[in-house]
């Protein structure tokens, strides 16, 4: 039995949870998973942190550590995939078409939108690129409240001070105060991608272990139950 | 007419006091930790004692039955405290125009500048209290209180920290306030000669309770109450300069008697009030001479008082006016001295300090 | 200079000195106030009110946010009231400005408490009896010998303020303009890949400003004491 | 009541108690010694060291973050020979417990500066008049006389500490049982959908350490202060 | 040996004093503001003087000249200030404790229990500053300095609010620094009494000058110096209880002349030493009868000396020890007094007051 660390995005805390649980219960390996948002985990990575796998919510930062050339070479994958949807405060809001005949302006009134970033968190990014795409973004720009992160933009929705946001599926399945109303087209934005690597640091088989755990299907089985899509094979 | 009764207890202090003033200035008088400094605080407002009734001539200030408590504003008692407490913020000059500045504009006051000359403090308006000496914060908070046109002054031993000459100065103005102003004061002090000098009442304060009070002058003869004061007891005798010699001496006409006093600044025929000790006199039933002294009165025995230890108190009446002198009761047994007898009083001319000499006419014929 | 940092920056420098100033300002009554009824009153709810005011310290940030939206957001326990008399938080510089002076609350209190508590009460004393009520003592007396205190406070929550980043974008999220102030801004900045020399110039700008604050009330301070303990 | 929160979370609470107190603890020392060079030093770069400890509260918690995790990382400037010598913060309880020390530390040198400020010199200078030397009126008079403002420097920097997030996180991550403290594990249940109950709990357990440590504070205070006051 | 030369200005003001302590009480004297706390200050190394040099006996404590400026702490002077600075964190027993615990632990010092008996602090010693009267804190704060076993005693005022009694306790406890323990003492005060009393040399300060210093015999004889002062001067007899009589007097021994003077609470047979005041003291050339006063000493004039003003102070030699009478010079004029010339004395019982009768015998024959 070996001791392993993760460094894995925040937005999947949940699944994490489940995962470690049964991973440990099947190999005995200890697994101890570090939380936090994706941009501060690759720095702590890049500044030698003693993590041995990195779950990042976009490929950007995966990027950056590669770059650096702490990403152990072939295990890099994409693990997941998100889709980005419209929600809206409440039970029972009407479903909207999205596409770039909606009136989304039209939609929100004096309301605001709510999204996370849409210059620096990935959920904020795909999101302004598909208002772009889809000929929306100036038309509503200046009724965007951004947040820090996705989850706030969700609970600016539940909270009724935003009619409408913008956030990850995974995000909007759980929430009881919001509806969603629509999913943006696949190819109105770049795909969401999560992906997942080893890290550079002594050859150790519960890393791989872990990684090969990952793609298998009980944690297929944790993600998906939490609203991500599985890629890896 | 001050009335007060208190009683309250510290841990290990029990005042129990009652006493009146009537006016001028009642002196309280006792012993560092006899509990001056409680009653000056409870009169203030600044501790409500566990029981008590204090009344200002028609307005009750505190009656802890009636549950009156009249808040330190209110009851406009300019306090004058042992430590000077001059705010620190604020120069010689805003210290001095806080009280003022609170006062009631129709309140009869001291002109500023009047009371800035008086206690010496004009070179100082611009300064801090940090900046200032001991003695010069503690004039500075006398100023402080006279401006604020109190009903009733306060005065923590309010001199303590001055030297004797500056007493000298200050002294006559309390005086003049107690005889002029009519404000009433409450004067705490532990010093026999201030006490002798400026009393109108005085109460003495002995482990938180009152032991004596009194008119001055009864208080004063009795050398049981006042042991390191009786030295001090005296009369004032009314007089007029006469001349000044070139010798150093100024001649005065005390009723019809030519006293000599060390020089003072006053123009001839100018009226003198001279204080004179009862102890500084002796009594001689014969003319004496061949004697250092250079002044005697002649006078009659009006009242032989004998104190309750070795002394007595002797008045007599003279030309110049009522004069107190003390001697042991042995001596008055000896001379033979009883109301009528015709005797003389010598006085050691050097005797009438400069202090002592306050200009002005005597009230006393 | 002014290309040095892009306008969208220079928006939120300006937007950060105007909340922080607001902030600082209008929490002041409040904050002496508090301190005040901490150091000299005894009322029941004294100790729960002392524990409240700790609490944006103790709290994270993003509770605090959140709390304040749940509270002051537009269907908010307060901020529903509130908007029907016209006076919004939820999205505008002022909830900036709320969440700020809260976040920076506790510091003030406590600074100006402490120089509320080291004041010799004789004085105030003196005053009363030369006739200055309480209202007056405390004009005259007691807010010009705590200022020390009112400086620090000022000073700190000021600081703060400029700091200030998890609640506010918790609270009223990041509106270019409206409430993206210095921090949210920088905050942005470090979530990209290179964005880090972007951040780090809008951190010179702020440490500038505060530095110059800090400077300032020092300078302030210095008279002060001077004033209080002599030329 | 053990099952009321998990085991995690359990660990969560302990480990900020151990990081909230030992940051408090080691930065008493460092935090009266610059509220004293503050408060009573004239030396060149005073206004430098004031505007420096001011500086965890300008900045944004993420940058203070991030220039620890730069500083005190493994590869930092200084955490590299630290970690020769043995001392490590990256991304340890102790990392944490910087990072709580430093956030707090400006709170801590101005509650005790304005303490030390109070401070009637005179005092001082009469222990000096009885043969007291220089550190030994430091102990006897000025430590005792101060000890107002460290007893609100101390709980004001617990308090921040039992709150710090921002910082923390960015400096050693979130690791269970290391690193993992209230604040974080708050933050990890509001990430995800119906962890606002969990956090809540955990917020309940902050507050109400929190609110423990503020009066035991107030009673010692009152304890000091009728000490000082008088009986 | 202190000797002293210091300069120093302050907005408005000017200190510039050059003095020399020889040892006993060095009193400083002066007006409120006049610069003796500066000097105090400068002494005990709180103020840094712009100019100056101080040394005590072999060790030089500040030379600005050459640099030296020990640190307080290493001077040793036992500082008595003006308002107490006890400190409030302390009880009084610890705030007595201080300054003992630094005292090297092979200086002479007094005992505690002595102390605390002497300055009637018994009952305070487990309170705090804050819950003493002011009288209290000022005994307070002399025992500290007293327990630390100082080379040399700054005395700023100590006595100013401390009652006559009190006073007239604790005087004496500096008078037996001065004549038993060698303490050097600077002493401050304004009060002409305590000035007479204490002073084994005098030094008037006026404005931040040094206006007059030298022996006390002589600075008191010069009433343009001491012009409050002067009717302190005063000499000491020496004398044993013979009785108590039942009125309340008792009767003394001085030298074969029998005096009386208020009862005191002596043995019979113990030796005593008397204060009596040169202006109490009148002279004639042949013996008076008929007179109140019950003191009369028989002796010769060792010493005419005229004063700048009216005055004259008489030094003659009675069988109690040397006496000093001051009148005007008028009277020794009339009187023809002249060294060598026979007199008698008349000294009124009652002026030998309680505080100036200390027990013990005295050093002048
Ligand atoms: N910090 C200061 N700045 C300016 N002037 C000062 C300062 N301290 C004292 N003085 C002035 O110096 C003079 C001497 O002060 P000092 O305290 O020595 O007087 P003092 O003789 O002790 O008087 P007192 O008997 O009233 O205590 C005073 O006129 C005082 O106003
Ligand atoms: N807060 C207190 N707690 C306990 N005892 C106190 C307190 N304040 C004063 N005392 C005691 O009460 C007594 C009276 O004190 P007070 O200050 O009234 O004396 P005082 O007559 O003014 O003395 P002084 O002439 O020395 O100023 C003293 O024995 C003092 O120790
Ligand atoms: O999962 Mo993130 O990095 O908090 O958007
Ligand atoms: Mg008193
Ligand atoms: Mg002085």
């Amino acid at each position: 039995a070996e001791e392993i660390t993760v460094f894995a995005a925040a937005s999947l805390t949940n699944a994490m949870a489940d995962i470690e649980a049964r991973y440990e219960a099947t190999t005995g390996d200890a697994v101890t998973v570090s939380l936090a948002g994706s941009s501060a985990l690759a720095r702590q990575i890049i500044e030698g942190a003693p993590a041995d796998i990195f779950i990042s919510a976009n490929s950007e930062w995966m990027d950056e550590v590669e770059r650096v050339g702490l990403v152990e070479e072939g295990t890099r994958v994409d693990l997941l995939r998100n889709e980005l949807v419209l929600i809206a405060h409440g039970l029972r809001a009407p479903a909207v078409e999205i596409g770039p005949d909606m009136d989304l302006a039209a939609l929100l009134g004096d309301g605001k939108l709510a999204m996370a970033l849409t210059n620096a968190v990935p959920a904020g990014i795909y999101g302004k690129e598909a208002l772009e795409s889809l000929g929306q973004w100036s038309a509503v720009e200046d009724k965007v409240v951004q947040s820090d992160n996705v989850r706030t933009a969700l609970r600016l929705v539940a909270a009724g001070e935003a009619p409408y946001g913008i956030v990850y599926a995974s995000d909007a399945r759980a929430e009881p105060d919001v509806t969603v109303v629509g999913t943006f087209p696949e190819d109105s934005h770049q795909p969401i991608i999560y992906p997942a690597a080893g890290l550079k640091g002594e050859d150790r088989p519960a890393v791989d272990r872990f990684l090969e755990f990952l793609k298998g299907p009980e944690a297929k089985a944790a993600f998906e139950r939490q609203g991500f899509q599985t890629l890896a094979e | 007419m001050l009335e007060v009764a208190l009683s309250h207890t510290f841990a290990g202090f029990a005042l129990d006091a009652e006493f009146t003033a009537p006016g001028g200035i009642t002196v309280l008088f006792g012993r560092s930790g006899s509990g001056k400094s409680t009653i000056v605080n409870a009169l203030a407002g600044l501790l409500t004692p566990q029981a008590g009734r204090i009344r200002l001539d028609d307005r009750v200030l505190l009656d802890t039955a009636r549950g009156i408590d009249l808040p330190p504003h209110r009851r406009r008692l300019g306090a004058i405290f042992q430590d000077s407490r001059l705010f620190p913020h604020l120069t010689v000059s805003q210290n001095l125009a806080y009280g003022a500045f609170f006062a009631p504009k129709d309140a009869a006051r001291e002109s500023r500048d009047k009371v800035v000359e008086m206690l010496g403090i004009g070179h100082l308006l611009k300064r801090r209290p940090s900046a200032l000496s001991g003695g010069e914060k503690q004039r500075v908070a006398i100023g402080r209180a006279l401006l604020a046109a109190p009903r009733l002054i306060l005065a923590d031993e309010p001199l303590a920290s001055l030297d004797e000459e500056r007493k000298a100065e200050i002294l006559p103005y309390f005086e003049r306030l107690r005889d002029e102003v009519s404000v009433p004061i409450l004067y705490v002090s532990h010093s026999a000669s201030e006490v002798a000098r400026l009393a109108t009442t005085i109460v003495v304060v002995k482990d938180g309770r009152i032991v004596r009070k009194g008119r001055a002058e009864e208080v004063l003869s009795d050398p049981a109450v006042l042991p390191a004061g009786v030295r001090e007891a005296g009369a004032i005798l009314g007089a007029r300069v006469l001349r000044h010699a070139e010798d150093g001496l100024t001649e005065v006409d005390a009723g019809g008697t030519v006293l000599f006093i060390e020089r003072i600044d006053r123009p001839v025929g100018a009226p003198l009030r001279m204080r004179i000790h009862a102890s500084d006199v002796i009594l001689t039933r014969e003319a004496p001479s061949g004697l250092s002294s250079l002044n005697m009165l002649h006078g009659t025995i009006e009242e032989v008082r004998a104190g309750e230890g070795a002394d007595a108190m002797v008045a007599l009446s003279t030309g110049g006016g009522r004069l107190l002198a003390r001697l042991t009761r042995r001596s008055v047994a000896s001379l033979d001295l009883a109301p009528g007898v015709a005797v003389y009083a010598i006085v050691k001319s050097v005797s009438v300090a400069p202090g002592d000499i306050a200009p002005g006419a005597t009230e006393e014929p | 200079m002014t290309d040095w940092l892009g306008p969208e920056e220079w928006q939120a420098v300006a937007l950060s000195l105007k909340v922080s100033f607001w902030a600082t300002l209008a929490s002041l009554p409040a904050g002496i106030l508090t301190a005040f009824a901490l150091a000299r009153w005894r009322f029941p709810g004294r100790e729960l009110l002392n524990g409240l005011v700790h609490l944006p310290l103790v709290l994270p940030p993003v509770v605090t946010g959140y709390l304040l939206l749940l509270t002051f957001g537009r269907n908010g326990a307060l901020g529903a009231p509130l908007a029907e008399l016209g006076i919004v938080f939820a999205f505008r510089w002022t909830g900036a400005a709320l969440a700020a002076a809260i976040m920076g609350f506790p510091l003030m209190v406590r600074a100006i408490r402490l120089s509320i508590e080291a004041i010799d009460v004789k004085l105030e004393q003196a005053g009363a009896t030369l006739g200055a009520s309480r209202p007056f003592v405390f004009l005259t007396l007691t807010l010009p010998l705590m200022l020390p205190g009112i400086l620090a406070g000022t000073i700190l929550a000021f600081a703060k303020a400029m700091g200030e980043f998890g609640a506010t974008i918790t609270f009223v999220s990041n509106i270019p303009g409206e409430t993206r102030t210095i921090p949210t801004a920088i905050y942005a900045f470090l979530q990209v890949p290179g964005g880090e020399s972007a951040a780090m110039k809008l951190v010179l700008v702020s440490v500038a400003i505060s530095m110059l604050a800090v400077l300032l009330s020092e300078a302030i301070g210095r008279r002060i004491a001077s004033r209080i303990e002599g030329v």
